[in-house]
């Protein structure tokens, strides 16, 4: 936020060709992992997340769990090269505090009522970063926990505004993140548009911080479109056979 | 299931009343701060410190300066960090060890208050461009925890910076018995924090509201009323417009306590 | 004991059956590998990369480059670092935190596979010597362990650095933006990993199989068909012919799989 | 301990102008904190301490626990601004040594046998430090024990004496620590003068130790005189009114 | 394996003067330490290992035991001042992973179907390290677990062969391990002379690979004598008095 | 409570009944040590060494040479670290992991005895002024716990720096294959410690006495007859008085152990 000086405008429009007001390209595709109960993994602009849902399971360990709801974890993770500058592995400050209130967000939408003592699980591994990266997160994430046929009160989306160039602006580039006045991610609950996310620096004063806030929730709609299309696919998809391998042996378990 | 533990469940559910009801605990109105007091230089043999009271929350603040090099992609610009420890002292709930998530929210929405505000004036740190800056390092010591950590520790980091004084620096070395002067501050950013519980927003959570909270925003306003930082926390939501109320609470009480320092 | 372990004692009762009689849960050959795809370049922002399935096994490999000071011992070459992380999203039975010892023998097998066959012209990697030498990094990332880690990373990683371009170095600085070309490599060392199961030996195990396996072996052959790195796991034994079988093996199905990079 | 060249002495006094035997100045204020069982302030010098106690409460995690007695665990820390070159946060060795002589001093006074399964939290916090912090730090704890109300066989009353410029003296100052001959930290039951902490370095012959030993006891006599002040001033005071709010919700917890 | 450039034979001998298929001297030595159940200390070249055994015991912590069996431990550690370069104290990657396969091959042997829920911990410390530390310690662990009446199938014996100078050689010296073109560890059990631990690197053709590990095999067969004759001695020893007063307690407990 | 601490409490039972009676259960004397034997240069690629043997007791101690920068503080001066693991395979009650607050405090005392005395002649260890000092770095490695690890390990490092050769060091490199002469000593403070059970003080403690003491204490003297360091341990107390006493002893049994290096 510190190099006001670098355009980051050529002729009316952004350094990538957007508009004030338009996303990046996105993809989401659910249900990429064998091993996870529930996965999804999501293109947004150069960024590659990849989330993995484990659970509803049995809280371990014990003294962790709780007698009225299920324990919602979150573990936002750069790969070492996600990055320019190969980042060590394991988790740093940032990716702590990006931890924390991802789960926050979810734990408004999930059921976690309905599954007291056990824990339920959400991997994000970022494997390219390109700004934005928290939001791409929490947005596979949902989709990951819904593919896991986990019971939710409804998607969580989430996308950023900002300030870069003087102009109040959606879903910031690389460039615009570095070199902007001001990153506003938001996170809402589509359906009634609660904000359940919410970071904002840099500097932005009333009015702007309103516009920002405003394209921000518009930007959320647009992703929870994507993000159901995502899931229509993935439901109308054949589960692959190995799958079918693994419900059996489950039944001959129950009959024992 | 501690004795603890219903304890805490008890009183939240009387907080939780008494919400429904539009009061709080003490009586104090929603965008009302509990007493405050600050106390400046309360280490002098650091280069800055402070101690904050918000009722019976007591944080200090130290200010240590050390010389270092310059992060690649601002080679003439003074370097910050800001550490928290929740010292086991403050709290049955804090724990030794390294820090966990809670501090490191704290350290980090604290650190951005001043760090987004240009509170501190980078470049005047600048020693030799690309070689050598002055490193800024604020410690947040949480020594009693009755709420509202967020609000306390920026302020009595605020209040530090502006008691630090500068050591001399010469032939490469730090003369710690000497100083060069004030630290070169440009704001005072100033931030306040609100919990929702049921439908209503109050600034200032004590203990017992923060244990009950549904959510928490943070924001951090400066001199010119504008926003420099902010944070949600909780697993609850907010509304855009309850946001923006408390947008505007924040300027107003900024004002006031800025006078402070 | 947990439902997951009942079940994985019930599975592993019937892949012994099976092997008994000779055949493997999915009617491969003993000698047949899985489906497998390579995806190079997968993250083009990085210098070298790739992902390769086996069957559902799911593992991406990154390359970094640095520049970095050369090992006492061999002043003139550059360095190799190979890194692993059972990404917790991969396995239920994978847990964050520091790699243990699964993760450390596999990054291990798949460095030693890469050094001992001098699949990378170390040589070519000095920039100054006693001072400054390339470092490749190599970060093996598990995303889906469906078994048989070691084959699909150590492929992935040769197919990542047969992929890596050289970042730019000028007055003592990567310049991640350009490239001064590719990396010198002269070997393409490729592991095939097999399992005993009571007495029958399988080729690429998939994860049912290696949670049943008394043995495994391991071995990384190049293309003047010798040996450069072996490795035996379990707690079961192979006699001496076994292992020489294995050798054979391991050679013709190399020449295929090397063709694929 | 190395360089005696340096003079700590001026016209028979020493450099900050106190006699041989002479303390300096100390105040202890008991019932600080809000959150702990028992607290206690200290000034010392320009040493400044402050020391928390909870308990006894429940042992945990319980396989530490002692079906016998109660668990003392004492921890000894420096804050990073404490000293003048910033200290990295978290125990070193030097304050795990510091710690563990400290909470076996304390295991001598403190009736652990009352509370068995139990766990005694004594957390020292050296704000400001200025050569004495262990017995500062250990004068301190005993106080606030004692305001937690947890029964004591007597206090701990701690302070060292030692040799610099040649002289035996009381009570080291910083600059007699760094450059002195000897240091020699005791702390000791007041009523029975029993020697329940003891460490020296540096050196000394058997008659400069007698009297260092000697010295340090007297000191110890002192303190302990200027701890019981302390106790008397705050059992005099009112309970602040939300230690009352906290007794109230107690009751109605009782009730239920 | 990089300097094939140094002579390492000389007048067709070896630098050490030994010939190809000979070891370096070897000496063990069962039941050298008081406190553990067995141990066992071995010389071999300038190699210096001692091992120590403790169990079967409880397994601690429980959640680790195993209801079929005792867990095998096994910590293969080399001292700071066994190495030219001070070693850091603790566990790297190379002792993690000697240790995991080390483990692998005595539990092929060790009877640990007979002790559910227990543990048996085996410690290996490397006190002077000269080339094949790992072929050492397996050796002197397995003659420590009989020494601790640890019931076992077969002893494990382990040994290296490996290619320096241009011959295939058994057990590599210091100088053959650093600049020689390869090196084979293995480990037998010596009655069916099944290979329980394998390892490789360095460049060899089949032929070669084959000569390697059957001379690798011999020395493990020579070396299984050592371990015979050492545990021979060893059950000729009188315990020692200390042991007899242990026992005389575990009585008085039984009797209690 | 475990079967192991049932056996050490009846044990304990039996040392203090014994001790009221003022015998040991070995019939030592109250101030006579076990048999001690120190084998010099046990490892000989070592640049000093030293085993010690008190009663069962097992300590080896390595002495490593480096070269580094100096403290701040001293420019001039040579640097001495003191390190301890209590390796799990000298007791069942160590474990592996970073050392716990006994291992600190022995290698703590151990260090303060050498340091204090000035038993090494830092001043000679320095090569070139505020630049690069020799660092001497003794590693205490607990064998076999048989009872006062502090006199074994104390007794074991001066051993071994007794028989230290230097390494050469030339244009910036040390030499280890040649050696530039002994390491520059000045004394040999030799430690001493005592525990008290009930009444009876008592020098070398065999491993169930420790386990029954009340208090410890340890005294470290130099050939002056003065005392260079001392700590004392246990939930117990100590009476001026008996302090006293134990310094008389420490001081005669100083002298005997010293002629033993």
């Amino acid at each position: 936020m510190k190099n006001p000086g670098i355009e980051l405008f050529k002729d009316g429009k952004r350094l990538d060709g957007r508009k004030v007001d338009e996303l990046r390209p996105i993809k989401i595709e659910a249900g990429v992992l064998e091993r996870a109960d529930g996965s999804a993994y999501l293109e947004w602009g150069a960024n590659k997340v990849l989330v993995a849902v484990y659970g509803p399971k049995e809280c371990l360990p014990r003294h962790l769990s709780d007698p009225y709801k299920a324990v919602l974890t979150y573990r936002y993770n750069m790969a070492p090269f996600s990055v320019d500058d190969r980042k060590r592995p394991g988790p740093d400050r940032r990716s702590t505090e990006i931890s924390k209130i991802s789960a926050e967000a979810l734990e408004k939408v999930v059921l976690l009522e309905q599954f007291p003592n056990s824990m339920i699980k959400v991997f994000c591994e970022v494997l390219q970063a390109d700004a934005g990266t928290r939001c791409a997160s929490l947005t596979a994430a949902s989709v990951a926990l819904a593919d896991a046929g986990i019971p939710m009160r409804d998607l969580v989306a989430s996308c950023a505004a900002g300030k870069a160039g003087g102009e109040v602006i959606l879903d910031l580039g690389k460039k615009e993140d570095n070199f902007g006045e001001a990153d506003v991610p938001i996170a809402i609950t589509p359906h009634d548009e609660e904000i359940v996310l919410f970071q904002m620096d840099g500097a932005l004063s009333k009015e702007e911080f309103q516009k920002a806030v405003s394209l921000a929730k518009q930007g959320c709609k647009t992703i929870h479109e994507i993000q159901k299309a995502a899931l229509k696919k993935r439901f109308e998809q054949v589960k692959p056979p190995i799958k079918a391998v693994k419900t059996e042996i489950k039944k001959s378990e129950v009959s024992k | 299931m501690s004795s603890e533990e219903i304890k805490w469940e008890v009183k939240s559910d009387y907080i939780h009343a008494l919400a429904q009801k539009g009061i709080r605990q003490d009586n104090r109105k929603t965008d009302e701060y509990r007493k405050i007091q600050i106390t400046p230089n309360y280490i002098p043999h650091a280069p800055g410190s402070a101690l904050v009271k918000i009722g019976a929350t007591q944080v200090l603040v130290g200010v240590s300066m050390g010389v270092g090099t310059p992060y690649p992609d601002s080679q003439a610009s003074g370097v910050l960090m800001t550490g928290c420890e929740l010292v086991p002292m403050a709290s049955p709930s804090f724990e030794s060890g390294p820090p966990r998530p809670p501090a490191i929210e704290l350290a980090r929405v604290v650190d951005r208050g001043i760090r987004e505000s240009n509170s501190i004036d980078f470049d005047k740190l600048c020693i030799t461009e690309g070689e050598a800056v002055w490193m800024v390092m604020i410690d947040l010591h949480i020594l009693d925890y009755a709420g509202n950590l967020f609000d306390a520790a920026e302020l009595a980091s605020i209040a530090a910076l502006y008691n630090t004084k500068m050591p001399k620096y010469e032939d490469g070395k730090v003369i710690r018995e000497e100083t060069s002067g004030k630290l070169p501050l440009l704001k005072k950013p100033i931030e306040c924090t609100f919990v929702k519980i049921g439908n209503m927003i109050m600034l200032d959570p004590m203990l017992e509201e923060e244990k009950s909270l549904d959510a928490r925003i943070t924001l951090a306003t400066t001199e010119d009323s504008s926003l420099c930082a902010a944070q949600k926390g909780g697993n609850g939501s907010f509304t855009e417009k309850e946001i923006m109320d408390t947008f505007d609470i924040a300027v107003e009480k900024g004002k006031d306590l800025r006078k402070l320092i």
